[in-house]
């Protein structure tokens, strides 16, 4: 179960250059620990995060083991109509998480 | 029954009288105000800090049906944000059954087993970690309370622990958190050690994590043998750590380096 | 504002408790890659030359009109914020194309590689890194022109004195 | 299933060997606030106790001490400032001062770093045994010697 915290505001004004501010639950395991025992632990990280807003892709990062666990990722758009901002995370072992939001132009 | 609470009332005040040599309340400093400006950033905004996270999914287990009962927390205790209200400021709490105080994790666990009638959830759980981070959000800004007297002899014990050297290196808490907290244990400023921001997300564990999580840290710091989680011994540093603490702001769930 | 949350099944095989506890242990010695003192393995500044190459493509950068923020003194490693700016128009002509942020020390250099256009306004990315060591932490940036810009921060981590025992 | 991250680290990154529980403490004469011979019967290693003192999951002093040392990221402020401590003290007088400094000071919250009685409930990994074998007590000694200014 991965939850998402997301911070878009729900109405901007057009033209308007808004934050959208993300955080997801995930271990993000590097690949370069070790347990006590000398085993090494499988690198599980979220590899991707893509943002949409009606569609069209506004923001794209690739992710690597140097991401704290719990990854919070910050960017800028500029609200150009009312619609759907989509957000998803996807990574290794199937990891895939969406998440949509409303946003209100005027 | 009103001279019941009067000569209570007079306990905690003589009580604390005699502890004034301790920590001065107007001493008390949560490390909030020690920490860098980047990690105050990550508490002060729900938005940014990742202890919510936890909180969403104690929010959705206090709306689930659990146990033998089929009970959900909701169904007793209804709306969190107002039975829940104060509730960390004040535990442990003293619990008449079983004559001692019973720390949050210990109370909802009691919920579990006689309401809900299902198993404890195990210390540092990620269901217990988001219960007791849901249940503790609703006494953020409220003070830190420690008044049954009742809890005064858990107090002592406590605070004999909090005293007493220990382990290989033969210290004891009150060496670094009452004399000497502002200083640099290496890089890093002593906090006084408060009980007033649990369960906190700590960075260095990048997770959230209960007290006894962090007390266990510091035992181990001191090469001494640990206790282990639940633990009374524990319960009892935490019931000393909240009377230290009284007045003092709960920020829970707070971010701690 | 908005709160979203949702539940998402993850496909990963959840790691057992007692080895979730064993990183934990592992990764309170100090910082995230505390067990690499065990198993060493950092990147070198090499490595870290050659990340860059691989981005820039043997391209020229130049330090300048890219602002990373980095507190000098980090309280842990584990979780160090950056923010990543850059003076650029944002106009569909003059636009930044890629913000980078690459580590001199930490056992593989990339930290984050984002993509980003006109449309995002303003150039600005935040994120919170692992830093393994202190060390030099680099933010680039790549134009429309095609030139790259770069900032350097060096960041001194503090390391937890206490330990953390395992369960 | 109670494995400590401590002693594990510890084993890795000190060079020196670890003092074994089996190991009883070598017996020293205190003379005065000094103790005149080595616990060894041979004079340390200055280099070697540099590495130590330096080296905050071995010798723990930067936690609390500063000193001339830069390799040692982050000093602590916890304790006095070893610059100048071998103009300060004797070798002997470091010596008491190392393996059990409570004899001069009664109060300090320095640890004895030669001492295994009158401890308190000590993690079962580190029971019985000292901080510091006498060897690396005697290098530290060497290496604080020559902090003369």
């Amino acid at each position: 179960m991965a939850r998402a915290l997301i911070n878009i505001p729900p109405k901007a004004k057009r033209g308007e250059i808004i934050t959208i501010r993300t955080l997801i639950s995930h271990h993000m395991e590097t690949g370069f620990r070790y347990t006590t025992t000398g085993t090494q632990i499988p690198r599980d990280i979220i590899t991707t995060f893509v943002a949409t807003y009606n569609g069209e892709e506004i923001f794209r990062a690739d992710l690597f083991p140097a991401i704290a666990a719990n990854p919070f990722i910050t960017f800028t758009t500029v609200a150009t109509e009312s619609g759907t901002i989509a957000l998803s995370w996807s990574g290794d072992n199937g990891f895939a998480a969406t998440e949509q939001v409303q946003i209100t132009v005027e | 029954m009103r001279r019941a609470v009067l000569f209570a009332a007079m306990l905690a005040v003589i009580g604390s009288l005699a502890r004034a040599s301790d920590l001065p309340p107007d001493k008390q400093r949560s490390s909030y105000q020690d920490m860098a400006p980047a990690t105050r950033a990550m508490q002060d905004a729900d938005t940014d800090n990742p202890a919510m996270l936890w909180v969403l999914d104690g929010e959705a287990l206090w709306q689930t049906k659990a146990g033998n009962a089929g009970r959900a927390c909701a169904d007793c205790h209804g709306d969190a944000k107002q039975s829940m209200r104060g509730t960390a400021a004040r535990h442990p709490a003293f619990d008449e059954k079983l004559n001692a105080p019973v720390n949050l994790e210990g109370r909802i666990n009691i919920c579990r087993t006689e309401q809900q009638q299902t198993a404890p959830l195990p210390y540092e759980s990620k269901e217990l970690l988001a219960l007791s981070a849901y249940v503790a959000l609703q006494s953020r800004g409220l003070p830190i309370e420690s008044r049954d007297p009742r809890l005064e002899p858990a107090i002592s014990a406590g605070r004999a622990e909090f005293m007493r050297r220990q382990g290989q290196l033969n210290l004891g808490c009150v060496h670094c958190h009452d004399q000497r907290f502002g200083e640099k244990l290496a890089g890093s400023t002593i906090p006084q050690g408060h009980p007033n921001g649990y369960p906190i997300y700590r960075l260095e564990w990048q997770t959230l994590g209960s007290l006894q999580r962090r007390l266990r840290n510091c035992l181990t710091g001191m090469r001494a043998d640990n206790y282990p989680l639940g633990s009374p011994e524990l319960v009892a540093l935490e019931t000393y750590l909240m009377r230290r603490a009284r007045g003092m702001t709960v920020e829970s769930p707070a971010v701690r380096p | 504002m908005t709160l979203t949350c949702k539940h998402d099944e993850i496909g990963a095989p959840k790691a057992s408790r007692r080895d979730a506890l064993r990183l934990i242990g592992a990764a309170a010695v100090g910082s995230t890659f505390a067990t690499l003192r065990i198993q060493p393995l950092s990147a070198s500044p090499a490595e870290m030359r050659t990340a860059l190459e691989r981005i820039t493509d043997g391209k020229p950068v130049t330090a300048g009109r890219v602002k990373l923020e980095i507190p000098p003194l980090v309280e842990n490693g584990n979780t160090v914020p950056i923010t990543v700016t850059v003076e650029s128009a944002m106009t569909a002509a003059d636009h930044v194309r890629a913000i980078h942020v690459v580590t001199e020390k930490n056992p593989q250099p990339n930290v984050i590689s984002c993509r980003l256009g006109p449309r995002a306004g303003r150039a600005m990315v935040s994120t919170r890194c692992r830093l393994s060591d202190t060390q030099n932490v680099i933010a680039l940036a790549e134009m429309s022109d095609g030139s790259f810009w770069s900032d350097s921060v060096s960041v001194i981590i503090t390391l937890g004195a206490c330990l953390e025992d395992l369960i | 299933m109670r494995l400590s991250v401590i002693p594990l680290v510890t084993l890795i990154l000190s060079a020196a060997p670890t003092a074994m529980a089996q190991d009883a403490l070598r017996p020293y004469t205190i003379d005065g606030d000094a103790i005149s011979t080595s616990l060894t019967g041979e004079d340390g290693d200055p280099a070697r106790g540099r590495e130590i003192v330096a080296n905050r999951l071995v010798g723990l002093c930067v936690l609390c001490h500063s000193g001339p040392f830069p390799e040692a990221p982050l000093q602590g402020t916890l304790a006095p400032d070893l610059k100048g401590a071998g103009t300060r003290w004797s070798i002997g007088q470091l010596r008491l001062r190392m393996v059990d400094s409570s004899r001069v000071m009664p109060d300090t919250i320095m640890p004895a770093y030669y001492r295994i009685d009158h401890l308190v409930r000590v993690a079962p990994a580190f029971r019985g045994k000292p901080v510091l074998t006498a060897a690396q007590i005697e290098d530290v000694v060497a290496f604080l010697a020559t902090l003369k200014e």
